[in-house]
């Protein structure tokens, strides 16, 4: 593949959108926005269906995927995150402890806004917490074992339509909006946006690879990546991301990933988890 | 390959590279150079948005330059500087930009 | 510690169809890790499955065969509740065997 | 992609550098808590057949004899690999006495990827996922009656399984 482009200085492009007049954050009229681009987009994919990324939009690799899930590969990672999720910390306490519902069936809530430190929690930041709540050091979020616990409590809540809040607050407001931000903003030599990829081209090849709806992304993670040959966090595919529009990555779960991660969520309510996913 | 045909290739006010020989490179110019681009690229930092060639370009420069290569070591680091503005100025131009991409 | 091997095998009819996924990096020996040096070869040579002592297949694999290899096969014979026994050896001489029951 | 370098001749300085490589932690860890009681239950590990870099050759070791092309053999592989690493490909054939099924991919490093033996009992049908290092054919071999027959495809990769 030839990027061996010659990126320089961007200049600001007047596109045919008026920018809105009023700021006014309304999460609600963005998700429905969000919906119905790749509704019409697509016309032909069923809308849960794109929680199942680009398998939605390509016959040939939807073959191949459904062939893989008779046993997927991923099988051992969320069988070891099974056994993390179920292992004691030091002190008797378990994961299930931090969570509602002791931790099943609840990934769909995640990110959530706490009012009181006023941050968005991801799943794996709060599994983090947890973990120095009670005494244990925070694992890598990047690493194979959050992926496998992820892996874990996704596949607990498979079905669960993503049903994420964002509260009257203007802290979360504003989380969400950075989150937008983020998304919508090319950064990297490639100078390439989120959505530029996500939003713009889903069903094309970039590379080899071809390209997830922005719509149900997240619903997806963690993922077991052939590339990888093993099962990925979100905090992991956010890193790459950045590296691919030769970005340098933002520290897993930084509090832009996590608005990020805030924001892709909410415009994902109502699509099914279909986590833990594969993708090539 | 298929293209990403929406992405705008429009580039703008450019930022130059010295490009001028420079007959005895000294080791006080390769400080002053690096410090430049090492200032952008802390600024590009600050803002969240640095760019692998810049980090890649500056370690080339301390590279050659612990090898007393000053004339490449004060290329490499026009060259870091140069990427580093580059994405100041992206960062600066998408403050207001990415409003255009968004689904409305 | 599990298992490497997992195996599904399910009987329908007169025929039993059996998948099974195994965890094993199956190293190519082309491949090079962060440092540009070659990962040895690692990989598994025979998987073999046997009902009542008697193999009803027998795998012979290569370096091309994925990481955490997976094969199907069907064979006639078996009922619900048999065992079935897989074993798998690989070039370092490393091996895992594990009885499943037919269902 | 297409960038607009030549009104742009500054811009050419600033090449791409190479991509930062995230590092792929590899896993694989592997329990070796059963005793080797292994059955030695059929012929020996094709060891000379698994070393070959020729398809021709490969099967000539493996079975002494070259194949001809059957339409009884159904041969299921996507057009285009979504990663060379995992490749899945099956076979089923009507053909009678089925003995053995090979697959073979010309274009790997070692181009015999598997070798399957099928007792009597067995259903002439496998599924596996292979490596494919680039684009390539593959041929399913399928011994039946003492004879080979053979069935081909090809599979594009564009992200290579670098395996083989």
């Amino acid at each position: 593949m030839r990027f061996w482009l010659t990126i320089l200085a961007v200049a600001a492009l007047s596109m045919a959108h008026p920018t809105h007049a009023a700021d006014s954050i309304d999460p609600a009229a963005d998700a429905r926005a969000f919906r119905n681009y790749f509704v019409e987009k697509f016309p032909n994919v069923k809308l849960d269906d794109f929680a199942n990324g680009p398998y939605s939009l390509n016959e040939d690799m939807r073959r191949q995927w459904e062939g893989k899930e008779q046993f997927p590969p991923y099988e051992f990672s969320l069988e070891a995150g099974k056994e993390l999720f179920a292992k004691p910390f030091a002190n008797g306490k378990h994961y299930a402890d931090c969570f509602a519902e002791q931790g099943i069936g609840v990934r769909q809530n995640y990110p959530q806004f706490d009012g009181k430190s006023g941050q968005v929690i991801t799943l794996e930041l709060a599994l983090n917490q947890c973990r120095e709540t009670n005494g244990e050091k925070a694992i890598s979020y990047t690493g194979d074992d959050m992926a496998a616990l992820t892996a874990y409590m996704a596949f607990t809540s498979r079905g669960k339509p993503f049903d994420i809040k964002v509260p009257d607050d203007p802290r979360a407001l504003e989380a969400y909006e950075n989150g937008k931000r983020y998304f919508y903003t090319r950064r990297g030599q490639l100078n390439f946006s989120c959505a530029t990829c996500h939003v713009q081209n889903p069903g094309e090849r970039l590379r080899a690879e071809v390209l997830a709806p922005a719509l149900g992304i997240l619903n997806a993670l963690p993922i077991y990546r052939s590339e990888w040959g093993g099962m990925g966090t979100t905090s992991r595919r956010f890193v790459s991301c950045n590296s691919q529009v030769r970005g340098v990555p933002l520290e897993p779960q930084a509090e832009e990933y996590r608005d990020l991660e805030y924001f892709l969520s909410y415009v994902s309510n109502g699509l099914p988890i279909s986590g833990p996913g594969s993708r090539p | 390959m298929k293209k990403i045909s929406n992405a705008l290739w429009s580039l703008a006010s450019l930022v130059s590279i010295g490009s001028a020989a420079l007959a005895a490179s000294s080791e006080a110019d390769f400080k002053s150079a690096y410090a430049r681009a090492d200032a952008a690229e802390q600024e590009a930092g600050h803002l969240r948005n640095q760019w692998l060639a810049a980090e890649a370009a500056l370690a080339d420069a301390r590279k050659a330059a612990a090898k007393q290569d000053f004339e490449t070591a004060i290329a490499a680091a026009k060259e870091a500087e140069a990427l580093a503005k580059a994405s100041i100025f992206q960062t600066t131009s998408e403050k207001e930009a990415w409003k255009n991409l968004e689904i409305h | 510690m599990a298992s490497s091997i997992r195996v599904r095998a399910i009987v329908n009819g007169e025929t039993t169809e059996v998948q099974t996924l195994i965890q094993h990096p199956m190293d190519s020996g082309f491949i090079k890790d962060d440092k540009g040096e070659f990962i040895p070869a690692h990989f598994i040579q025979e998987l073999t499955f046997e009902h009542n002592g008697r193999p009803v297949f027998v795998a012979d694999w290569g370096t091309a065969v994925s990481k955490d290899p997976y094969v199907k096969f069907a064979f006639k014979g078996a009922n619900k509740g048999d065992d079935l026994k897989v074993s798998w050896i690989d070039n370092k001489g490393e091996t895992d065997t594990a009885t499943f029951k037919i269902q | 992609m297409t960038a607009p370098d030549d009104s742009f001749p500054v811009t050419r300085r600033l090449v791409l550098r190479g991509a930062g490589s995230v590092a792929l932690a590899g896993l694989g860890i592997v329990s070796f808590r059963a005793t080797p009681a292994f059955a030695a239950a059929n012929d020996k590990y094709p060891e000379g057949a698994f070393k070959q870099k020729d398809s021709k050759e490969a099967i000539k070791q493996l079975y002494g004899r070259t194949a001809e092309p059957s339409d009884k053999i159904k041969l299921d592989a996507p057009e285009i690999a979504e990663n060379g690493a995992v490749v899945p490909i099956s076979v089923s054939t009507s053909l009678a006495d089925v003995s053995s099924i090979a697959f073979v991919v010309p274009e790997n490093p070692n181009v015999l990827a598997a070798y399957y033996k099928i007792p009597q009992g067995t259903l002439p049908n496998v599924a596996n996922r292979l490596k494919m290092a680039k684009t390539s054919t593959v041929t399913v071999i399928v011994e039946s009656g003492g004879k080979l027959f053979s069935a081909t495809k090809e599979v594009k990769v564009t992200v290579g399984g670098c395996g083989g």
